[in-house]
């Protein structure tokens, strides 16, 4: 348990506690948007029409280090909140631009992979109910690290110009719960599509 | 070249029909007609400044319900057209395509772009007040939610005209509503409108959770919440959980049918009932989205009318927690009837009987309410009584529906129309209205005529049974909903008869409430005191209209009821007592309309599929993103002190 | 608020009357086999039971409205009474009780449609017959896979015998209806369905889909023809002997979205036969879904007809 | 930029231990699916289970969801996300998977 006994600086004000607040309630509707996508993959899983099986596509090594990536992203996003918190600028956005690379580098991976299945393996979204199911499911997710990339470098920009005022610590310490939420996400389609897909 | 031209506007335009001419006639010239006025009588920067740039969500309330009342209008055509055409068998009047197009728009817009928005608007209107705030805790966005829904209202409205309307039902099953068997626009309409205006109401559910929970004046704690605030709460957390379902639903389709995938197709390994399965994992909550506040509505109403504080008032709240809990374990009972094991449908059919006891409960608190009570018999009041009684034949009703072997033989049959429209009428559009007379002196500063409400009242009620109660027989007969028409010989048609009767006197108690609204604009009593009914709660405490601020000083509360104890304590004054201060108000702002006519833009492309359109609207929005929140640190203004006291003295509150 | 009243009174005991007497128009209320009459019994239960219920919110009603809604007279007014612990755990209890009595009863019935109904009383035991159902748009199509032949939009069965219908659905959805016989079943694309149903005594049924399917969908009606046995053998006979055979080819134009009257086939081909077949044994083998795709190859309208090859679970993509 | 708060000042032990736990139960989720050959019913709890875990560490680590500032309306929002994702994928897969 933490033990905060003053106030961080994104929580100061009225406006920042609500947004934070807010911005978690969002996420508890963002958990309910990819329960909706894992349950419509898991039904559809078998259904391959003929085309390839989740067997045939997965690799190991690609997959993992797509997990590394964001697992250690999702540390160095946190670190910058802890600078975030020291009020220091440079630290903070330093961690941030690591954090951008390693997304960048993630989403690199994943287009990557994703090309590889269409050219290569002729597996495409009309392919079969599964194909759709998995690039749905993982698109969405990689939609929302683009979506983050985008986001953290205007955040940037905005520390960079602005310092930590309420505002930007608040907008910075946001950014950082989204991060961290698509990990958790990414834990999940790791589990339940890379994983799963390797079992059944 | 001519030729294209000619054979793309006859694609474009929905052509060959009287009834669509003269709509497109009509649209054409009330645009002119609203064009002209505002030009000629120098109104464009009125309109900018007052309503499209607003962050008020006084004056944002009021533009839902007008936006809602107009859309009652439409489903209400929608629902007339309909009855006409069922008046006698084998009618001839509508095609059976125009039919399904008509009872498709007649439910999405009744429950997507009249039920919410009234709910919203009268949110909108009570809920800040209520809990003794300023404003709702996110300004900007509140004005986003309620731009995303006009215009993807706007949106849905013109299929009307250009490129046909939907025609697969408002629950738009697949594979009937997939690109193989519904190949035009109509159903992109659907696809398209709804998942913006489900953003629009996404946002609203976020804002309202946060206003109640951050936002209360001091000393208001949970419980001592008015019943409407507990009942917005937890509709809030029921829209926040289940509207990303729907976004889903409508995202998975929207690929199916622009991209070509394969989750709801029958090719390929789709599946169909998926379908099914996630539209009734929102659907079912949803129809308590539009429930649950007008439970609130109506234990303001009784407690105020009955001149008593509520019965059970902890009761109340738990309940309503526990619908909103269990609401989402029933959903399996739109379908009963494909193909689950005996215990998948033992599960859902007693998970949803246990709804009513809930349900129940708070009947029977209302009842209890009025016991012992000093009961008016306001307009707002007569909506609040029929409720009752009204909502418990729909309520049982849909008990009967639960029992899965039962369904079997009511499913999708005028039965079903008869109970849904049973809840949906006497709840939520009996709620709106009571809460749009209850509430309407503090919006507008006039109380509505009584005479001509209840006449109004009176009309609409009974015709109102005289429509759907027949029905729940008809369809003991085996009349199946969605028929554009029936054969003669089965004994169907009397009652055919008498339904669409109904059907007409309620469109007739419509036109006295429409007639009632605009005679009180001009006769209606004022209402200086800003509290015409002796009211209970803290929006009564300020004036009517409230002023932009609100309160002049934030109120300090104790109980429950709080306005009530601060009358009875004599302490109602302080609220506006010099000296004041200045106020902190957020800025009024372009960018929620601009953002929101960007998604129509985009919106419209991906209907037709021109990506032309559609990717410069995307960019359109992502950009006004961008440059909200560059420029969100400096949204805020101060009123200062001196204009808070000429304000509140102008009100007549300072001698 | 008296008229308020004297109203409600008056559609209530309209609700008994309509319960009482004339229910033989009434479709749902005239059951005519043992699974509509199972159906029938939940049905009157829960309307008595919901009707108590509503009796007593009613009376309820009537009583405040009448005592405390008179002009003047505030004789028992009481602002300050706010609940009663002792009251609002009876009326949460009662509705507990009602819930209960409501669904052991539904479950029972539940389990009990699973399977072949049981003989009516006083009528003999008799070996079931199934009958294969498939919705095109906008017309039901009906297989005697024991005897060969084909109707369309109406169907013929032997009195007071249990019936098995499989269902298949070519295109949109469907909800397979014979209200007096008993409650529906959908037809769907992807998912064989079963639904057993019974007709105690000779007579002519009605049925209709009641899912919306499209256009044609409010005439998609089809006639239930219960029949005698000796009748029902004769029947059949006569089909055989009088009606021109199904080919492919008419199948085909068949499945084409239309409205028809009704149609008989003396035969149909053997391919027909084999995809039901083979639909349903995925079915009974449907553990869950993970079966092959298209496991009702009755919608793979493109492969090809003529060399269907069973071995083979190659009719991927529907294409 | 240093801070009156002599937490802050501290490594940042927390996070490290995150991302240790982290990355270590990933690998033994990885380890489970491909060298153990459990029934595939053992294996697949395991792995939900540890992704459960994995999501409390992003949540208790990295995400600060324990801290106060409305700690309750925080966590009831999270675990009423829970409460419906769980009931989502189960109830789907229940409804879908042993229909007929
Ligand atoms: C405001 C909207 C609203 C509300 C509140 C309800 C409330 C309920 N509904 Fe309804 N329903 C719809 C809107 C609504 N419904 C719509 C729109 C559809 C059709 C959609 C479509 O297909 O297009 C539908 C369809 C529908 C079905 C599907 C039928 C079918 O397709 O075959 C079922 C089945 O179980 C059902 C059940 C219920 C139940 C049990 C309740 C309960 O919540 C009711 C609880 C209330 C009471 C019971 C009354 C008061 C209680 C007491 C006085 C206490 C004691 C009572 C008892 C113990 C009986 N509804
Ligand atoms: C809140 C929701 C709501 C409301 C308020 C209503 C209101 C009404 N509805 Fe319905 N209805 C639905 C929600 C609602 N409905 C839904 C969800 C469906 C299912 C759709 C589907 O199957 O997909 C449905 C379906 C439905 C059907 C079934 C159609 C079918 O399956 O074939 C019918 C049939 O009678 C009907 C009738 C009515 C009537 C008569 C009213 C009346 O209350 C309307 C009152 C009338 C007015 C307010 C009109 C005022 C207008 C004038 C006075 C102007 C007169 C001008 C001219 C005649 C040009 N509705
Ligand atoms: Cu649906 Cu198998
Ligand atoms: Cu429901």
């Amino acid at each position: 348990m933490e033990t905060t006994n003053h106030t961080p600086i994104e929580y100061s004000t009225e406006e920042g506690s609500n947004k934070i607040l807010g911005f978690w309630v969002f996420l508890g509707a963002e958990i309910v948007l990819f329960s909706a996508l894992f349950s419509v993959y898991l039904v559809l899983h078998s259904h391959t029409a003929g085309g390839p099986t989740s067997k045939d596509l997965f690799e190991v090594k690609e997959f993992m280090i797509e997990t590394f990536l964001l697992l250690i992203s999702s540390f160095t996003c946190g670190l910058g909140t802890i600078e975030l918190r020291r009020h220091n600028v440079k630290g903070l956005v330093a961690w941030l631009v690591v954090t951008l690379l390693l997304g960048l580098g993630f989403i690199g991976m994943e287009l990557n992979e994703f090309i590889t299945y269409v050219t290569v393996e002729h597996a495409t979204l009309q392919t079969s109910a599964f194909l759709s199911g998995f690039f749905v499911l993982v698109g969405t997710h990689g939609a929302h690290v683009s979506f983050g990339i985008v986001w953290m470098i205007c955040v940037i920009i905005q520390l960079l110009r602005r310092g930590v005022t309420p505002v930007t610590a608040r907008k910075a310490f946001i950014i950082g719960l989204y991060w961290h939420f698509l990990d958790v996400v990414w834990i999940f389609i790791f589990t339940a599509v890379y994983l799963t897909g390797l079992v059944l | 070249m001519i030729e294209n031209i000619k054979s793309f506007l006859g694609s474009f335009f929905v052509t060959g029909d009287p009834m669509i001419y003269g709509a497109d006639a009509s649209i054409a010239l009330a645009t002119i007609g609203i064009v002209f006025y505002l030009t000629y009588f120098k109104k464009w920067k009125w309109l900018w400044d007052e309503w499209l740039t607003t962050v008020d969500h006084k004056k944002i309330g009021i533009m839902y319900i007008i936006a809602a009342i107009l859309m009652l209008f439409r489903g209400g055509v929608d629902a007339l057209l309909m009855r006409a055409q069922l008046i006698i068998p084998n009618n001839t009047f509508l095609t059976s395509q125009h039919y399904n197009e008509i009872f498709t728009t007649h439910g999405t817009i009744m429950i997507f772009f009249m039920a919410m928005p009234f709910i919203f608007g009268l949110m909108n209107i009570a809920i800040p007040l209520q809990i003794g705030a300023r404003d709702v805790a996110f300004p900007f966005l509140n004005a986003v939610s309620f731009w995303l829904f006009f215009l993807a209202a706007m949106l849905f409205n013109i299929s009307f005209v250009i490129g046909g309307s939907p025609d697969a039902g408002w629950t738009s099953y697949a594979p009937l509503a997939g690109l193989k068997l519904d190949p035009g626009v109509g159903e992109n309409y659907y696809l398209v409108a709804l998942q913006i205006s489900g953003i629009g109401t996404l946002a609203t559910g976020v804002n309202f959770l946060v206003t109640i929970f951050k936002m209360r004046a001091p000393g208001m704690t949970l419980f001592k919440m008015p019943m409407f605030t507990w009942s917005t709460l937890v509709t809030s957390i029921i829209i926040i959980f289940a509207f990303p379902v729907l976004t889903i639903a409508l995202a998975l389709m929207s690929i199916d049918r622009l991209f070509g995938a394969h989750f709801f197709t029958i090719e390929a390994g789709g599946s169909p009932m998926m379908w099914a399965n996630l539209f009734w994992i929102w659907g079912h909550p949803e129809v308590y989205i539009v429930l649950i506040p007008v439970l609130g509505i109506f234990s303001e109403v009784i407690s105020t009318f009955a001149h008593k504080t509520l019965f059970g008032y902890k009761a109340m709240v738990w309940s309503m927690i526990a619908i909103s809990v269990l609401s989402f374990t029933t959903w399996l009972h739109h379908f009963f009837t494909m193909g689950n094991t005996a215990w998948v449908n033992s599960f859902f059919s007693v998970s949803t009987m246990i709804i009513a006891i809930p349900t129940g409960v708070k009947i029977f608190n209302w009842l209890f309410t009025l016991n012992k009570g000093r009961i008016e018999f306001t307009t707002a009041m007569l909506w609040a009584l029929a409720f009752i009684p009204n909502f418990t034949i729909g309520g049982i009703t849909g008990v009967m529906l639960s029992l899965a072997p039962a369904d079997y033989q009511y499913h999708n049959s005028y039965f079903l129309i008869a109970h849904f429209h049973n809840v949906l009428i006497a709840g939520t559009v009996f709620g709106v209205f009571a809460g749009l007379h209850y509430w309407w002196p503090k919006m507008f500063g006039h109380v509505l005529n009584e005479r001509l409400g209840k006449w109004a009242f009176w009309v609409f009620m009974i015709s109102y049974n005289i429509c759907f109660l027949p029905m729940y027989f008809i369809g003991l007969m085996g009349m199946t909903r969605r028929m554009y028409t029936f054969p003669s010989g089965l004994g169907w048609e009397p009652l055919n008869l008498v339904i669409t009767l109904g059907a007409f006197g309620m469109g007739v108690g419509f036109l006295i409430m429409v007639w009632m609204i605009v005679y009180s604009a001009k006769y209606g009593k004022r209402d200086t005191t800003g509290d015409p009914w002796n009211g209970r709660t803290l929006e009564w405490a300020t004036s009517s209209p409230a002023p932009e601020y609100n309160f002049a000083h934030i109120p300090q509360v104790e109980t429950v009821d709080a306005f009530a104890h601060m009358k009875e304590k004599g302490t109602a004054g302080n609220i506006y007592k010099a000296p004041f201060q200045a106020i902190h108000m957020p800025n009024d702002t372009g960018i929620p309309f601009i953002l929101s006519v960007f998604f129509f833009i985009a919106g419209f492309g991906l209907v037709f599929e021109w990506y032309w359109m559609a990717i410069p609207g995307t960019i359109g929005i992502i950009v006004s993103m961008i440059v909200r929140s560059f420029k969100d640190h400096e949204d805020h203004h101060h009123i200062p002190a001196e204009e808070v006291e000429q304000t509140e003295r102008a009100a007549g509150r300072l001698s | 608020m008296k008229k308020f009243a004297m109203k409600l009174i008056g559609s209530c005991s309209l609700l008994l009357l309509f319960l009482t007497g004339c229910t033989n128009r009434i479709a749902v209320l005239n059951p005519q086999g043992p699974v509509a009459r199972q159906q029938y019994h939940l049905i009157i239960w829960s309307v008595i039971l919901t009707a108590f219920i509503f009796a007593v919110v009613l009376i309820i009603f009537i009583y405040v409205l009448v005592k405390f809604g008179r002009k003047n007279n505030h004789a028992g007014y009481d602002p300050n009474n706010h609940g009663n612990t002792k009251l609002e755990i009876t009326w949460t209890l009662i509705p507990v009780v009602i819930c209960i009595l409501l669904a052991v009863p539904t479950i029972k019935t539940l389990f009990a449609l699973e399977g072949p109904p049981k003989p009516t009383e006083g009528l003999s035991k008799k070996e079931p017959i199934t009958i294969n159902v498939t919705s095109a748009d906008w017309k039901w199509i009906f297989r005697y896979p024991k005897d060969g032949i084909q109707t369309v939009n109406y169907v013929v069965i032997p009195e007071d015998t249990p019936v098995k219908f499989n269902l298949f659905a070519d295109s949109a959805m469907n909800s397979f209806w014979v209200p007096e016989l008993g409650g529906q079943q959908y037809t769907m694309p992807d998912m064989p369905m079963k639904l057993w149903l019974q007709a105690d005594h000779v007579g002519d049924y009605l049925g209709r889909s009641a899912n919306f399917s499209g256009r044609g969908f409010a005439g998609m009606q089809f006639h239930v023809l219960s029949k005698t046995d000796a009748d029902y053998k004769a029947w059949i006979q006569t089909i055989k002997d009088t009606k021109p055979a199904l080919t492919m080819s008419t199948y085909e134009d068949l499945l084409k979205p239309s409205n028809v009257k009704t149609m008989a086939f003396s035969s149909y081909p053997k391919e027909l036969d084999d995809k039901d077949k083979k639909a349903m044994k995925k079915m009974k083998h449907m553990e869950h879904m993970d079966i092959p795709e298209n496991h009702l190859d009755l919608n793979s309208k493109d492969n090809d007809m003529g060399g269907m090859d069973m071995s083979n679970d190659s009719m991927k993509g529907g294409k | 930029m240093s801070s009156n708060n002599h937490e802050l000042n501290k490594f940042p032990w927390k996070h490290v231990i995150g991302l240790a736990l982290s990355l270590i139960l990933t690998l033994i989720a990885l380890w489970v699916v491909v060298s153990l050959s459990l029934p595939t019913v053992a294996t697949l709890t395991i792995i939900v289970l540890l992704a459960v875990c994995q999501a409390f560490i992003q949540l208790l680590m990295f995400m600060h969801i324990n801290e106060n500032h409305g700690r309750g309306y925080r966590i009831l929002a999270i675990a009423f996300g829970f409460y419906i994702a769980v009931v989502v994928v189960y109830g789907s897969l229940w409804i879908m998977w042993f229909t007929v």
